[in-house]
């Protein structure tokens, strides 16, 4: 915590001003973008017992949009997304502070629904998470336990999202085997049909693809990317290619001496091509890390 | 299987593994083989139904299977719901270093080590004397739920903790609810874990005769409600052992039919395990 | 809970030795009163005695006599049973002075060839203190507590016979009848006579044996109404031959 | 691995209401045991104020007829049956769950499993007849009395093995696969794997199962009561007869009365003392496998 | 396994013919491979109680290259790289068949010795499985069982170890310190130190960097081309940049009907310029999955 001087070196001060421009969503991304905040992140610092992984991190990002966290290992980018649904509250010894704007409201409110919090905030683990029952009863539990029962539509909502997926023609003959059957990529496929089942505004993916093949990889990209304009997706990604054929926005996460810190955020094609940061270039070029 | 090697530690370890196995299997059979060989050529079904005479030397154990029916439906009534939510509650709900945890934990602790007798005794002068129950299957039953809690709650907390950490959070990021989470994903992954746990509790409460002597009581009639008292098998089998001349063999029979009882409860529950697994989970 | 006339509930509680012996009767008075139950509760004669001064039992079972303390309560035996000393069928003694018995009890006597025996270690089983059997023995042989060197103490009747019929060297005292079946039913045990006089039913029916205790059902006071009928029928004769299934001799 | 308390994820009025019946349910669990030991002191008070504490350890020797009430032989009878079963039934134990996932073919290990269920199911009343009437004269043979020290041992061996052997048992089966998969992988033998590997990750689980164990030992009754011989005394030797705390009870309750009653519920106190003894050594030494596995 | 026939008219009857030239290692590969046959697959199969995840594989692997396997999830690829050093016989159900040879001993023959297999052949799974203990004794373990006891050497084989995978100035002061605290990237590099602390002669790579940022993919990267020479490398990977990048030879599996099926094989350069398979031109290309 007594690293803000650090911090302030690092980028410019950011006094939370509405009209300093390089740290508002920027208006000039792709058509289909919105230009309203969704999600906006006020000085957020995340602790882990004594480690500080994540500090005074302010961060808008745009409705409808997809914005890829990019970073080295470590520097807390899931700590980030996980922030966001308040899954850290889950984890002993996580202490979150600052603010987390939802549609402007505040989430880490004491009174917070955090059932609806994380039915309109979507998540996806970096390693596949399935539930060890059948593939079926994996997208039957959330959807059941989210008011549908009928079997008609919940069938067919189980067919849509796996085809979303590109894993209906995979396993429709094994719908009730079990899903820890399936490999390492079908199984992320599977979680991923599970987190769109519920139609959530915000999508956080970690890293949906590490673990899938290109072809695969190519099928949740395209998703991804279909879902722009109707979804508000932050997608962490270690793949650079990736983030610059997906991302609306990027997002540069830097580890400054262990404490993860937000380096630079703008449109993709300008930090791509003008990084206004010299660790935000050399991370692109790939001299750094 | 792991692949064993040649050097003279993991020799030494296999002899060492297979001696202690064939330690534990000799008495095993021994004791069963007397068993069998003594008890087996009176079991028949009319000894299973029939109304035990001459003090228990003659006909059978009907009314004795069921009032330990009954001891045993109570038991695992009262301990299951309670068992399975204080060891949610342990495991879900509170931390290690956390006082209530700590003092909940504490206290079943030292009651998992509380002998059956002093259970006996207790369930004597609370649920007999003090709530009025008098010798009766329903005091017999409540203090076997005491005595088998501890052990019930122990091992199903062990089992929900065995749980990945990741199930839980990949069910919480669904917006699923605490109470959906604990439906649909911990209790059926516990499963098996709580069959363990009951099979345990169920067999040690089968097996008890110290609790009951001074609860369910001596008593070898049908039992008509659960106010009636009752004689377990059990006590049955120390009556006929210690107190009867001549009660030897039925005593065997009476040790046989317990035993096969129990046989049942673990096939039929590791029965369900392995369907379960099939059903839900790679085969390991 | 005192007990009405014609329906109600009958609690026995004490004696294990008499233990089985009401459960039978109970059932056949059951069979012949529909409305009544006999529920027989096994613990000790003591045990009996006292549930019945605190009013938890309605009739207490004592397999001894009262003592002058107890003389207040109201006592009707029912039966009768003798004690007598075992060994392991091949130990070849044929007898033992009451002398030798209370040396080899006492610890003096330690082997078999002492008293004329074979050569072996004597084990020396005896009953658990409190019980009414070891009370009469150490009043006959007059023997303390203190002085008895015991290698096994035992609760019930069938562990002395179980221990003496597996250890070849051992020697206990328990109900005769008990010995007496087992004896006739395989078991490797023999009964000694005490002072000359075979230890049998028979003996203790005609009251020549000297080691015998009555089976007493005890009340608080006088038994009235379904207590008392249940006291008469189990003097009856009505009876007997329950009491002699279970080897012991009808009042 | 546990969700905390004060971050319950959400505050719907469903998970509030499964909040506190579970919260009832542990407080019931919880209470259970001073409901328990306030009976027993109910019931050991007047022995604990009349003759107090010191006249266990100084009466000339447990008369309780003749008010002399003597309990340190039995404590120590207590004590040596029951240490004396955990040294033999650990190690087996553990080495047959190892032998059911490691050593065995899938077939045997199953059977093998099966039988220890079926062993633990046994009632001790069954153990305690067949003791008595195979596995004491078998030690007369040997050494007379027979009812021994080590009968006793021998018999409870028997009794706490299958709670030992089952949760080791299950608490190896929870050790992840990939562990396993991995160490083969690096060329660990498989004596290693089981060294290095799984009973380090297993460590507390099998603490536990030992711990039950010992507590088991120390609160049988019915068949310690049959081949122990149940004479007060401090034993010499294995061959010497001992009289355990609960076989005190077992004997002598059922016709105990006044301060001789009461004395044997001041034993439960002590059984429970010793049980209290053994849980924080167990807590102590499972703080300690938490700490060393991290290392 | 009543599949031959499809199977056949995917490619070019194979009677293990020694001068069957496309089915040979291909001597034309970069100039530090040495041209001897280090590994070899005969009619391999790989059945899974009843479901075929691998039918009839040829392979040669050549000694000191670099062999990339690629192909769509599920392909068989885990199955084929756990045969080699017969991990497959932990899986219950898992029966392998064919002849596996490395240095001409056939490895599947009854009295194989198992450990001096695993000790040759060192592997490195998907999901980073590093054990619950401190990063030391992650290390220590493999060091002692192969009978190095002495402090200093194994201080200084861990040391070189850690630097060997980037991770020893990350990590150094903590050493006693639980694996499992490191991040996803970090663990999975104590798995690859901890594999090449045995020095085998062949090293699997499940997806190593799958789960490794970009930096961190790099320093893998770069150590597994200075194996080149001295180790076979056999790596699956995704990533079919990466692939270019590194491999020497290019495996591509493919799951036909849902058997697995090794369709082409050849040095790198050959597979991704001039593919002789039409499911090769079309994975390279990204069309077909
Ligand atoms: N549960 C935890 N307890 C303690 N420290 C943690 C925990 N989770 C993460 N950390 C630490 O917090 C820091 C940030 O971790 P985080 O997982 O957010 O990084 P990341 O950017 O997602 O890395 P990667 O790309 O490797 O997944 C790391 O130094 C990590 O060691
Ligand atoms: N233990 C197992 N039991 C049953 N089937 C299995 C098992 N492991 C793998 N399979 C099946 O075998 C096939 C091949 O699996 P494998 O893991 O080898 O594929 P892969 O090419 O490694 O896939 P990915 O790239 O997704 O990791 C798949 O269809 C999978 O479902
Ligand atoms: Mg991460
Ligand atoms: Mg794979």
């Amino acid at each position: 915590m007594d690293d803000t001087q650090s911090t302030s070196e690092l980028r410019p001060t950011q006094e939370k001003a509405p009209g300093f421009q390089s740290w508002r969503p920027y208006q000039s991304a792709q058509q289909c973008c919105e230009p309203s905040t969704h999600f906006q992140a006020e000085n957020l610092s995340i602790v882990y017992r004594k480690h500080l992984a994540l500090q005074n991190v302010n961060l808008e990002i745009n409705k409808g949009c997809i914005t890829a966290l990019v970073g080295p290992s470590g520097c807390g980018k899931t700590s980030f997304l996980m922030s966001i649904n308040r899954l850290t509250d889950l984890i002993l010894g996580c202490q979150v502070s600052g603010r987390l704007l939802i549609n402007e409201t505040d989430i880490m409110a004491p009174f917070t629904d955090l059932l609806h919090l994380r039915r309109q905030v979507g998540m996806i683990f970096q390693k596949p998470t399935v539930f060890p029952f059948s593939i079926r009863k994996n997208l039957e539990i959330p959807l059941r336990e989210h008011g549908m029962c009928d079997h008609a539509t919940l069938a067919s909502s189980i067919e849509t999202s796996l085809q979303q997926v590109g894993l209906w023609d995979e396993v429709k003959d094994r719908l009730n085997q079990p899903a820890q059957g399936l490999s390492g990529g079908q199984q992320q496929r599977l979680c991923l049909a599970r987190a769109m089942v519920l139609s959530p505004e915000i999508l956080l993916l970690d890293e949906p693809c590490s673990a899938l093949d290109p072809i695969s990889s190519g099928i949740v990209e395209d998703l991804i990317v279909s879902l722009r304009g109707r979804y508000t997706v932050i997608i962490v990604t270690h793949n650079l290619a990736q983030a610059r054929r997906i991302a609306d926005y990027v997002a540069l996460f830097w580890a400054v001496d262990g404490i993860g810190q937000l380096i630079e955020h703008g449109p993709a094609h300008t930090i791509f091509q003008s990084p206004q940061h010299e660790l935000t270039s050399a991370y692109i070029s790939g001299t750094r890390g | 299987m792991l692949s064993p090697s040649n050097t003279i530690g993991e020799t030494g370890a296999t002899l060492m593994v297979w001696t202690a196995v064939t330690l534990i299997a000799t008495p095993f059979l021994w004791l069963s083989g007397d068993l069998l060989w003594y008890g087996w050529h009176q079991l028949s079904i009319n000894f299973v139904v029939s109304v035990p005479q001459n003090a228990g030397r003659e006909g059978g154990i009907g009314p004795i299977l069921v009032s330990t029916g009954l001891i045993m439906t109570v038991c695992m009534a009262v301990a299951m719901p309670i068992g399975l939510g204080t060891a949610l509650f342990l495991s879900e709900y509170t931390q290690n270093d956390q006082v209530s945890g700590r003092l909940i934990r504490g206290s079943l602790d030292v009651l998992a080590g509380v002998p059956s007798i002093v259970f006996g005794l207790f369930g004597n002068a609370f649920f007999c004397q003090l709530l009025g129950l008098g010798f009766s299957i329903l005091s017999g039953g409540l203090t076997l739920a005491c005595m088998v809690l501890p052990i019930l709650i122990r091992t199903v907390e062990e089992s929900f903790r065995a749980i990945a950490q990741d199930q839980r959070l990949s069910a919480a990021a669904l917006g699923i609810s605490q109470r959906a989470t604990i439906q649909h994903i911990l209790l059926p992954a516990a499963i098996p874990g709580v069959l363990v746990g009951c099979i345990l509790g169920l067999g040690r409460a089968m097996a008890e005769t110290a609790a009951l002597i001074f609860t369910s009581g001596y008593v070898d009639r049908m039992p008509t409600s659960l106010m009636d008292s009752g004689r377990a098998l059990s006590i049955h089998i120390y009556d006929l052992a210690m107190n009867v001349a001549g009660g030897n063999s039925n005593a065997y029979t009476t040790a046989l039919v317990l035993i096969g009882l129990l046989l049942i409860i673990n096939l039929s529950a590791s029965w369900i395990t392995k369907k379960w697994t099939t059903l839900n989970q790679l085969p390991s | 809970p005192p007990a009405e006339a014609d329906s109600g509930k009958l609690v026995i509680t004490g004696s294990s030795t008499m233990a089985p012996l009401l459960l039978e009767i109970g059932k056949r008075f059951e069979a012949t009163h529909p409305d009544i139950r006999i529920d027989v509760q096994a613990g000790g004669s003591s045990r009996g005695i006292a549930d019945t001064i605190r009013g938890l039992a309605d009739i207490g079972m004592a397999s001894r006599t009262l003592t002058p303390e107890e003389n207040h309560l109201h006592g009707t035996v029912v039966a009768h049973d003798g004690i007598g000393i075992i060994l392991h069928v091949s130990n070849p003694l044929q007898e033992l002075t009451n002398k030798q018995i209370r040396s080899i009890y006492s610890g003096e006597t330690t082997n078999w060839q002492q008293v004329g025996g074979r050569d072996g270690p004597i084990t020396v089983v005896n009953k658990a203190q409190g019980r009414s059997t070891l009370e009469l023995f150490l009043q006959y042989f007059k023997l303390s507590n203190r002085d008895i060197h015991a290698h096994v103490v035992i609760g019930d009747n069938e562990q002395g016979i179980k221990t003496i019929a597996g250890n070849p060297n051992a020697i206990g005292y328990v109900s005769i009848g008990t010995a007496q079946y087992d004896a006739s039913h395989g078991l490797p045990i023999r009964l000694l006579p005490l002072q000359q006089i075979p230890a049998s039913l028979d003996t203790v029916r005609t009251g020549v044996f000297p080691l015998s205790r009555p089976l007493t059902l005890v009340t608080k006071s006088s038994p009235k109404g379904l207590t008392k009928s249940f006291i008469e029928f189990a003097q009856s004769s009505k009876v007997h031959d329950l009491i002699l299934q279970q080897y012991f001799i009808p009042f | 691995m546990i969700l905390s308390s004060n971050n319950i994820s959400s505050h719907s009025k469903t998970d509030l209401h499964v909040l506190w019946s579970l919260q009832v349910f542990a407080v019931v669990a919880g209470s259970l045991l001073v409901l328990v030991i306030g009976f027993i002191l109910r019931e050991s008070w007047p022995a604990l104020s009349r003759l107090g504490l010191t006249r266990l350890f100084t009466d000339p020797g447990w008369f309780p007829t003749e008010h002399s009430y003597q309990l340190t032989p039995i404590i120590g009878g207590t004590m040596l049956a029951a240490c004396g079963s955990i040294l033999l039934a650990a190690p087996l134990g553990i080495l047959s769950a190892l032998f059911c996932h490691f050593y065995a073919p899938p077939l045997l290990g199953k059977w093998y499993r099966h039988m220890i269920e079926l062993l633990a199911g046994i009632p001790s009343v069954v153990f305690g007849f067949w003791g008595l009437v195979v596995l004491v004269p078998l030690v007369a043979s040997w050494h007379p009395p027979g009812p021994s020290l080590l009968a006793g041992i021998l018999i409870l061996t028997l009794m706490i093995l299958p709670t030992i052997m089952l949760i080791t048992h299950s608490s190896i089966a929870q050790v992840p696969s990939a562990y396993i998969h991995s160490a083969t992988a690096l060329g660990l033998s498989r004596w290693a794997v089981i060294w290095h590997i799984v009973l380090p990750v297993s460590r507390i689980g099998m603490l536990t199962g030992v711990f039950l164990g010992l507590a088991r030992a120390l609160g049988e009754t019915m068949a310690i009561l049959m081949v122990c011989g149940n004479v007060v005394q401090l034993p010499s030797h294995l061959f010497d007869p001992i009289r355990t705390l609960t076989a005190n009870i077992a004997l002598e309750m059922a016709y105990a009365l006044g301060h001789h009653r009461s004395v044997l519920f001041m034993s439960g106190l002590v059984l429970m003392g010793l049980v209290l003894c053994f849980v924080s050594v167990a807590e102590a030494l499972r703080h300690k496998a938490n700490h060393a596995i991290a290392k």
